[in-house]
């Protein structure tokens, strides 16, 4: 154990970023770092398909590299950017959150990341072999034909949902077994809640998709006949398989962003969360009913007809949790002492955009609206809305708000201010058209269009290339912040939940003394709550 | 580790419970392997041969991995997975 | 694990765990267990999807008696895991030897068995892209086949452990966080037995 | 101070009232109706336009005037009020969307029963995908083209299929789609309603000629239908 007796030794340096660290706030700078390098890679390839789209006719790119640049950004955004960068604060908030020194598995937990990096290698190294272009659903048989990058894509999906499994049975564990002295389940933070509701949903869904990837490996590898209709095989098949996995995936994306932005919004209202248990709850209910409705995905499929309507129902019922989160929200905000910081100001931007992919969803949930728009910009605008607009927005706000406690240093709140503003025009620019293009009759995934849609596909254009632009000044401020930012005190937040009750960035090992626990994570308002004191006093005889 | 010997499960289940066990699931086994020599019908074979596997399956579960003994909270982390993939499989092989 | 309890105040980390009764090294296993049901539960749909919906006359082929001796060579396995959990939890360490040596030793019986029992189908010219049963039948028992040996391995690092003293009368969890592992092995192919061979 | 609260959430729910009817009736945002089915999905979609726009209007505006009304004050340090929950306002905000999602799929399954009523005495037309062309096959007639021609307010039934990976047979004015699929043959039925030229679009990614998987539906008079079968027999 030479390698983490050298991270307990404080500070540690910048060295130990690139090594087999165990210490769990290592592992989680690793994921946060890392998957933003793949955001920037996911955000250059939607570029490159924009940039093509931005008007009719053949640009610069074939139908073939339109193809592999779209199925390689939906891909590495999925796969190697919104699932592992939650996990990465999951990695490094939840032992803080809780009152432990480190996650259960601590070597697991390296191993967990470590498998990422190779992974997003052999997905990006299979342009040089022909990567994969059948979309990030890779739809059998056309999957099974397209050229060896393909297979590559099979793999790398497999190893990143290895390491997702592997930190999911990491964070049950830690929850059940590790948390400090008077951290009833009652007082876990709303995003410790979402972790564990995240990763019920890794635990039950991921291995199908494996199972699912083990076949088409199988057929394009062994010469298996799963998905070849000419011998009985059955594409539909396929589908079952990736959506019992992938919509649930949706939840894994969403669920933590939603526990993000529920520790962001009592700190800055200076107000107790409203309805604690109703929010927890929701998050449980949307993980146990998302996986009862992947086959809306599948209703121009021609599957059994009878079969689509308790997936339309139960689709639906899934806006139920939903909005109880967002009501509460509101009413957490309602009378507060509204502080507009950075974090805040995409918290309340993830409200606002997430709320139209929300509403959208119920739209493509409705069989005879889903038959019209299925596999069109619509869908594609419905689920940027909920993973852009309402996913990334939620990271930002967790990266602002855990700026101070992972680096030490304030961030620059004009910078935010610039990017959280284009951000949110650049979003809407980008996706608020192609629900009119959807509607008017673009499909999806194509290299070309009518040019009725010239117009709408035009603005999208301008959208995304204002979005890449965005990122400029999060990436200047984070840089500079963290080198040459002012110090950052313990918790300048005055935030009320652990993670802000120890130093910034915390010592090796969390905490000096492990905290006991007396009162819940969000008790402002309260003369006891006096951050620092109420909630965490040094255990007796520690 | 030292600590974690104390939460696991006491030497209670007794060598002669182990080997009981073994004997109902060799007994099944070969009343199995008889049966589907015999050639039964295929509306006898499945609901016998499915009550017949879940007694072992339930067996091995209870006594060699001490569900019987250990906290609930494991039996219900194995059985969801099962309740949940029979009702999945059944989605799948029906559309 | 070392470097959770390395800083000495084991008590206050596990307070809650020990207060439910569950040891983390258990539960993460049984929680990665949950997922195995689910990834053979995706591969044993696919396998039941085309056994209904596409059935073929190949399962003939099949020798129920040669691989009903194999079930007898796997569950026999489990019980000598099972005997060396109870000879260590005595504090025999070399019963506990002997009976991880002969569950490695049983372990490899089922995969020789298994490999020859390939071989047979592989004479009558059922391969895996012959098809749909044959690609069905080789990937799920080769996925079975695969976590085998994956047991074996670890039964081999178990039993290096044991020869070196690693386990005791009061230390044991390892031991019996491998045989769940084992014992799950044996159930999926309880379940296998019975819907690909008996069916 | 009740009862101006009363008031006040009376006007306001008169106006989302008003904001809900103009979305659904004013909103246009579906391409031309040429079929039997666009009509009914189209009034479907309106009614869940004008229930969207209430919901968004409602949502969107607390969220607003809560940060406009509710800023903290320059200088001031301490807390808001402490208030945890209400047990009748969240079974309210339960409740009313859950009747609401009810409501829209029950409307939404009748809707569905509707548009795949089986007619009687359709007219069957094979639909076949291949990369990257659309073959049409009109059974005992022999005629197989790549143009579909249709006979206005007959009731058609597609029998959707392909010949090599899976694409997804689009008229966006008939309203629907059906995949095709290979090994399966999905039904999807049509009465077309109006004359005149619409297009024919692949919907689901199957290779690099995807974007260019489009041919056009001819609806024409039942006359000019038999005499443009009658050209290609």
């Amino acid at each position: 154990m030479s390698m983490s007796t050298a991270a307990a030794a404080p500070g540690g340096g910048w060295r130990r970023y690139f090594t087999w660290n165990t210490d769990h706030k290592v592992i989680g700078v690793q994921y946060l770092v890392t998957t933003f390098g793949f955001f920037l890679i996911g955000g250059l390839l939607a570029m490159l398909v924009r940039a093509e789209l931005a008007q009719p006719g053949p640009d610069f790119l074939n139908g073939t590299e339109f193809n592999r640049f779209l199925t390689n950004h939906g891909s590495v955004m999925l796969f190697l950017w919104i699932i592992p960068v939650l996990a990465g604060f999951g990695n490094y908030l939840v032992p803080l959150m809780i009152g432990s020194r480190d996650m259960a598995f601590p070597n697991m937990n390296a191993l967990s990341y470590w498998l990422i990096p190779p992974a997003g290698l052999i997905m990006l190294a299979s342009f040089f072999v022909g990567a994969a272009e059948a979309g990030w659903t890779a739809y059998a048989p056309l999957s099974i034909q397209t050229p060896v990058g393909q297979t590559l894509w099979a793999v790398s999906v497999m190893i990143l949902g290895t390491s997702s499994l592997l930190g999911a049975v990491n964070f049950v564990t830690t929850v059940f077994t590790m948390r400090a002295e008077g951290m009833t389940f009652w007082r876990l933070p709303l995003f410790v809640w979402g972790m564990l509701a995240t990763s019920l949903l890794v635990l039950l869904a991921t291995p199908v998709l494996t199972a699912g990837l083990v076949l088409i490996a199988m057929d394009r590898v062994a010469g298996t006949l799963f998905f070849s209709a000419s011998n009985g095989g059955d594409p539909i098949l396929w589908q079952n398989m990736f959506w019992f996995y992938s919509h649930p995936a949706v939840y894994i994306m969403v669920l933590p962003a939603m526990g993000i932005v529920s520790e962001v919004y009592p700190v800055f209202s200076r107000k107790p969360i409203f309805g604690y248990k109703a929010i927890a709850m929701s998050s449980m209910a949307i993980s146990i009913l998302g996986l009862t409705v992947w086959a809306h995905h599948m209703f121009t499929s021609g599957m059994d007809p009878r079969l689509r309507i308790p997936y339309m129902i139960s689709s639906m019922i899934i806006a139920v949790p939903t909005g109880i989160k967002i009501f509460s929200w509101l009413a957490t905000i309602w009378d507060g002492k509204i502080r507009f910081t950075t974090p805040m100001l995409f918290a309340l931007g993830f409200i606002s955009m997430f709320l139209i992919g929300g509403i959208t969803g119920i739209f493509l949930a409705a069989i005879p609206i889903d038959l019209h728009v299925h596999d069109t910009y619509f869908v594609v605008a419905h689920l940027h809305f909920v993973l852009f607009g309402g996913s990334v927005s939620a990271v930002y706000a967790g990266l602002y708000y855990w700026f101070p406690k992972i680096t030490g240093r304030m961030y620059d709140e004009r910078l935010g201010k610039v990017h959280f503003v284009a951000n949110f025009v650049g979003t809407n620019l980008t996706y608020l058209p192609m629900f009119l293009a959807g509607l008017l009759g673009m499909p999806r995934r194509v290299s070309d269009y009518s040019p009725e849609f010239a117009t709408l596909n035009l603005m999208a254009t301008l959208g995304a290339f204002l979005l890449g632009t965005s990122v400029l000044p999060f990436i200047y401020n984070a840089v500079v912040s963290w080198v040459s930012g002012p110090k950052a005190v313990a918790n300048p937040w005055r935030s009320l939940t652990l993670e802000w009750q120890t130093d910034s960035p915390p010592p090796a090992e969390n905490f000096h003394q492990l905290p006991v626990v007396t009162s819940g994570p969000y008790d402002y308002g309260q003369p006891t709550s006096v951050p620092g004191q109420a909630q965490a006093v040094p255990a007796a005889g520690d | 580790m030292q600590m974690d010997t104390r939460l696991s499960s006491k030497p209670g289940a007794g060598i002669r419970t182990y080997l009981l066990v073994f004997l109902g699931l060799a007994v099944i086994t070969g009343v199995e392997i008889g049966l589907a020599t015999v050639g039964l019908t295929r509306s006898l074979r499945l609901p016998i041969f499915v009550v017949l596997s879940l007694a072992k399956a339930s067996l091995v579960a209870a006594f060699y991995m001490h569900l019987r003994s250990d906290s609930r909270f494991f039996t219900a982390i194995f059985i969801t997975p099962v309740i949940l993939i029979l009702a999945v499989a059944a989605l799948f092989i029906i559309a | 694990m070392r470097d959770a309890t390395r800083s000495g105040d084991e008590a206050g980390m596990f307070a809650t765990g020990r207060r439910l009764g569950l040891d983390h090294l258990k539960l993460g296993m049984w929680l990665f267990l949950a997922s195995e049901v689910m990834f053979f539960g995706g591969l044993i749909s696919a396998f039941l999807h085309f056994k209904i919906n596409n059935p073929s006359p190949e399962s003939a082929f099949l020798d129920v008696v040669l691989v009903g001796l194999n079930t007898f060579v796997l569950l026999t396995s489990s019980l000598t895991v099972v005997l060396g959990l109870a000879a260590i939890q005595r504090g025999d360490r070399r019963g506990l030897i002997g009976y991880l040596a002969a569950t490695i030793l049983l372990g490899v019986a089922f995969l020789v068995g298994q490999a020859n029992e390939f071989a047979l189908l592989y004479r009558h010219g059922i391969t895996l892209s012959s098809s749909l049963f044959g690609s069905t039948f080789f990937t799920l028992t080769g996925f079975h086949g695969l976590h085998v040996l994956v047991g074996i391995l670890w039964a081999l690092s178990t039993l290096f452990k044991a020869v070196r003293a690693g386990y005791s009368q009061s230390s044991y969890l390892g031991v019996e966080v491998f045989g769940l592992y084992w014992h799950f092995v044996d159930i999926v192919w309880i379940i296998l037995f019975t819907l690909i061979y008996l069916i | 101070m009740r009862e101006r609260s009363i008031f006040a959430i009376v006007i306001i729910s008169m106006l989302l009232l008003v904001v809900g009817y103009l979305a659904a009736t004013q909103l246009n945002l579906m391409p031309a109706q040429a079929s039997t089915r666009a009509v009914l999905v189209d009034q479907l979609f309106h009614v869940l336009v004008g229930t969207a726009a209430v919901v968004f209007v409602l949502v969107e505006g607390i969220l607003v005037y809560a940060a406009l009304r509710f800023r903290r004050r320059a200088g001031d340090e301490t807390d808001a009020l402490p208030i945890h929950g209400n047990t009748t306002l969240e079974l309210v905000w339960t409740a009313i969307p859950a009747m609401i999602v009810v409501a829209i799929g029950f409307y939404a399954y009748q809707v569905l029963t509707e548009i795949e009523k089986p007619a009687p005495e359709p007219m069957v037309v094979e639909v076949i995908g291949r990369q990257f062309i659309w073959q049409f096959r009109y059974p005992g007639q022999g005629v197989t083209t790549q143009e579909l021609h249709l006979p206005v307010n007959r009731p058609i039934r597609f029998e959707v299929t392909s010949g090599d990976v899976i694409h997804s047979f689009w008229v966006p004015q008939f309203r629907g789609k059906r995949d095709a699929t290979p090994g399966r043959v999905s039904e999807f039925l049509v009465t077309p309603t109006e004359i005149g030229t619409f297009p024919v679009r692949c919907a689901e990614l199957c290779g690099p000629g995807h974007a260019n998987m489009t041919t056009q539906v001819v609806v024409e008079s039942a006359a000019d239908f038999q005499a443009w079968l009658a050209g290609e027999q």
